[in-house]
């Protein structure tokens, strides 16, 4: 399966369609002997209730600055939520499905990523 | 050689971006019609691409990465590829007209044709790419560049009116100019100061040169002695134009005309250094544009780039400049004037420049890449209300074009 | 704004370019003339003071006979409904064109004073010619 | 403060480092252990997962980076001719930054037909083609 195929899949629950893949997030664990950097597991997806390209991160870290713009490109990622790995139901070539009871939570990196 | 002359990269970046075959005649043809009526525009693009290349000088400094690699990476690969087809057919137009630019000067020089010139010139251009150090290309080129001080020279030798030139300052559109007109004119100079190709070439000169946040003081000075430079031997080039030309009625068409004042004003010697400055411009700007074909598409899909490296080591970065010479030439056999084409590729830049300039200021302000180099809030405010300006010339550039007939 | 009016606006703006240029051609083409002209004629004088390399007054030579050229290819290409006016702009163009035509075959390096006051002359005929044309 | 602000951070203790793939990792540039580019990062290769997934089942974990000549498939849609893809296996990366920086040289690592091909067909056939400009 590739990532790219999930990027701004849609996302439905019970049928109904509450947004978009706006992007995937990774848990990368500390690295095992042999590798450097963990290798990186879906640790859930970011879903926003329209189709923008909304990955230009204003919307999930602390970045504020420039001003005027920041507050744009969160305004228009409005709505945005992250759903965690157990709460999908099913991954599939056409878009992904929620669980009934999938809770929502916020979308935002809390921690600066250490990149 | 690397520190001889410090701050040979923001001059040549000027020098090709301000003096560039384009620019030496819309300035002219400003100078003779609107005097400096427009000079306020020239002052507020140095003040743009100062603010601009000093972002993207940054970014690529502290991160080592160069701006079309942030296009990409920061506006995904639908809007980059759009940005990238946008700017390499600018970049290709303006590379046809700058190696137009050369041959029109060696013909200014000697009086042979300059379609016998044009191969001579794209192959003089691709030997330089290949051959010579980037350090080197740019300390001599920039140093001959330099020349066309003169410009400066024969404006103060002309005895400007000072008086005259301030009230053309504060007037708006002069008598018998229509504002359409005026406003094409603006625009246009506008976006000849913030030629996306001259951050293309000042950051990925700044990964050529190695610099890394300790040259961030370098950076800054390349940026402010650079484009200031270049911003004043633009208005020196209207001034001349304004003094000598405008008084005769003469509306400037050719590059000949743009050095009638030179030597007016300084006779043989002042002459000859202008022309022998207005080749190594040109020159230099044939190679920043052909250069930046090749960063734009290299940085764009990620392939290996860099006059550091041998070119065994680069093949399709040096493949692309090699294939976009030769359509250069091409174009220019068919006799098409250089001088209309970078008419036309000036006002497209200003259409694609907020592509390449949201990106670079967005990064500026991203921890990943400058940690706590970010923009200070000061700039943040500039770098926001020239947003608004860019976007507004972008907007207004072919409608604009279109009403004035490319400003007849 | 609704598409509909978006068409329109391009439209509007595509049907002004139409009548851009202000002056009929009669009047633009002199002009052209006349500005090529003019700077022959500064840079033959500029020769003769020594002040202008040889090289560079062969090429202005060049340019303006060039010019003049273009500018009567232009004439004759526009659509001027006017005999008389079109007629008037055809034989001081012709006129340009003879006398750069000579200058630029005699060469730089023979200018002569004589061939400054032709030039000097020509730049008369030509401002002439404009002004009747402007009546 | 915008709506999404009222929803809560998960309560999950997290081991490691959070990462948004298409904000920090696609799209950037891959360079090998010498800073020498060797590609985009236009895709990432995932384990496979059962569909639907019943309670329980692991996440899929990142197997490989994937870059080639596939950005025009990802921009007009269609799907990737597996041929062209370049596969670089998750063990080689050994920093995640501004780009994603590689342990090994671009010598050991698949390199694109196009450009060794243009390198000895043509590059090296002209003068110079292996002088580092001075």
């Amino acid at each position: 399966m590739f990532l790219g195929d999930l990027v701004a899949a849609p996302v439905l629950q019970d049928g109904r369609r509450v947004g978009y893949v706006a992007d995937v997030r990774l848990l990368v664990p500390p690295h095992t002997p042999g590798q450097r950097v963990g290798t990186p597991r879906v640790y859930g997806i970011v879903v926003c209730p329209r189709r923008t390209a909304s990955f230009v991160g204003y919307e999930r870290t602390g970045v504020r600055e420039p001003r005027l713009l920041a507050a744009f490109f969160r305004w228009r990622a409005r709505g945005s939520f992250l759903v965690l790995w157990p709460d999908l139901a099913r991954v599939g070539e056409n878009g992904v499905d929620l669980r009934l009871d999938a809770r929502r939570w916020s979308a935002d990196l809390d921690s600066r990523p250490q990149l | 050689m690397k520190r001889l002359f410090a701050v040979a990269l923001g001059v040549l970046t000027a020098i090709g971006g301000f003096l560039d075959i384009g620019d030496l005649v819309t300035n002219a043809v400003v100078g003779s019609r609107f005097g400096w009526s427009l000079a306020w525009v020239v002052v507020v693009g140095v003040v743009g691409i100062c603010l601009f290349a000093q972002m993207a000088g940054r970014v690529a400094a502290v991160s080592g990465r160069a701006t079309f690699e942030l296009v990409r990476e920061r506006m995904g690969p639908r809007l980059g590829l759009a940005n990238l087809a946008a700017s390499f057919l600018i970049n290709l137009l303006t590379l046809t007209a700058e190696v137009g630019g050369i041959a029109l000067a060696l013909q200014l020089a000697s009086s042979v044709h300059y379609l016998l010139w044009v191969p001579v010139a794209a192959l003089a251009v691709w030997q330089v790419i290949w051959r010579v150090g980037f350090d080197v290309m740019e300390n001599v080129t920039g140093l001959v560049g330099l020349l066309l001080v003169g410009f400066a020279v024969a404006f103060f030798l002309l005895g400007p009116d000072w008086t005259q030139l301030t009230d053309q300052l504060l007037q708006r559109a002069p008598h018998g100019e229509s504002p359409a007109t005026y406003w094409f004119y603006a625009v246009a100079l506008f976006g000849a100061a913030l030629t996306p190709y001259e951050v293309f070439f000042f950051s990925s000169g700044a990964v050529e040169e190695g610099w890394s946040s300790e040259d961030l003081a370098q950076s800054r000075l390349n940026v402010l002695v650079g484009f200031p430079l270049g911003g004043l031997l633009s208005l020196a080039i209207a001034g001349c134009a304004a003094l000598t030309l405008m008084p005769l009625g003469v509306e400037v068409t050719t590059l000949s005309q743009v050095v009638l004042p030179v030597a007016e004003a300084g006779g043989r010697v002042l002459l000859i250094a202008i022309i022998l400055g207005v080749v190594a411009a040109t020159f230099g700007a044939a190679l920043e544009t052909t250069l930046s074909t090749g960063y734009t598409l290299a940085q764009f899909f990620g392939w290996s780039w860099g006059k550091f490296r041998a070119p065994a080591e680069a093949a399709r970065f040096h493949i692309t400049m090699i294939v976009c010479l030769l359509v250069g030439v091409a174009v220019l056999a068919t006799g098409v004037d250089p001088v209309m084409v970078t008419e036309i590729s000036v006002v497209f830049s200003a259409v694609a420049l907020p592509l390449t300039y949201l990106p670079i200021l967005i990064v500026a302000n991203d921890p990943d890449y400058l940690g706590d180099q970010v923009n200070p809030r000061l700039l943040n405010i500039a770098g926001q209300v020239y947003f608004v300006l860019i976007l507004v010339a972008s907007v207004a550039a072919i409608p604009l074009m279109i009403v004035t007939g490319v400003g007849r | 704004m609704p598409v509909g009016r978006r068409w329109l606006l391009v439209a509007a703006c595509l049907l002004l370019a139409g009548c851009g240029t202000a002056e009929d051609a009669a009047i633009s083409t002199v002009q052209d003339a006349r500005s090529a002209v003019v700077v022959a004629q500064q840079a033959v004088r500029l020769r003769l003071d020594t002040r202008a390399t040889t090289p560079y007054t062969q090429v202005v030579l060049d340019d303006s006979l060039d010019a003049v050229g273009a500018a009567e290819q232009e004439l004759r290409d526009s659509s001027e409904p006017d005999r008389a006016r079109t007629a008037r702009a055809r034989v001081v163009l012709n006129d340009a064109n003879t006398v750069l035509d000579e200058l630029a075959d005699a060469g730089a390096d023979q200018m002569s004073k004589a061939d400054l006051d032709r030039l000097t002359e020509l730049v008369g005929r030509l401002d002439a010619a404009l002004a009747e044309l402007r009546r | 403060m915008t709506s999404h602000d009222a929803l809560s951070h998960p309560p999950v203790h997290i081991v490691g480092q959070l990462v948004d793939a298409r904000l920090s990792l696609l799209d950037r540039q891959v360079v090998d252990v010498d800073g020498r580019p060797v590609g985009v990062l236009d895709d990432l290769e995932l384990t496979d997962v059962a569909s639907p997934l019943e309670p329980g089942t692991p996440p899929p974990e990142v197997t490989s980076l994937v870059h080639g000549p596939i950005v025009l498939e990802r921009i007009f849609g269609g799907r990737r001719p597996d041929a062209h893809l370049l596969r670089i296996g998750w063990d080689a990366v050994a920093k995640l930054g501004p780009a994603i920086e590689l342990a090994a040289p671009a010598s050991e690592l698949p390199t694109s037909w196009v450009e060794s091909w243009l390198r000895d067909r043509v590059i090296v056939r002209i003068p110079g083609g292996r002088h580092v400009p001075r």
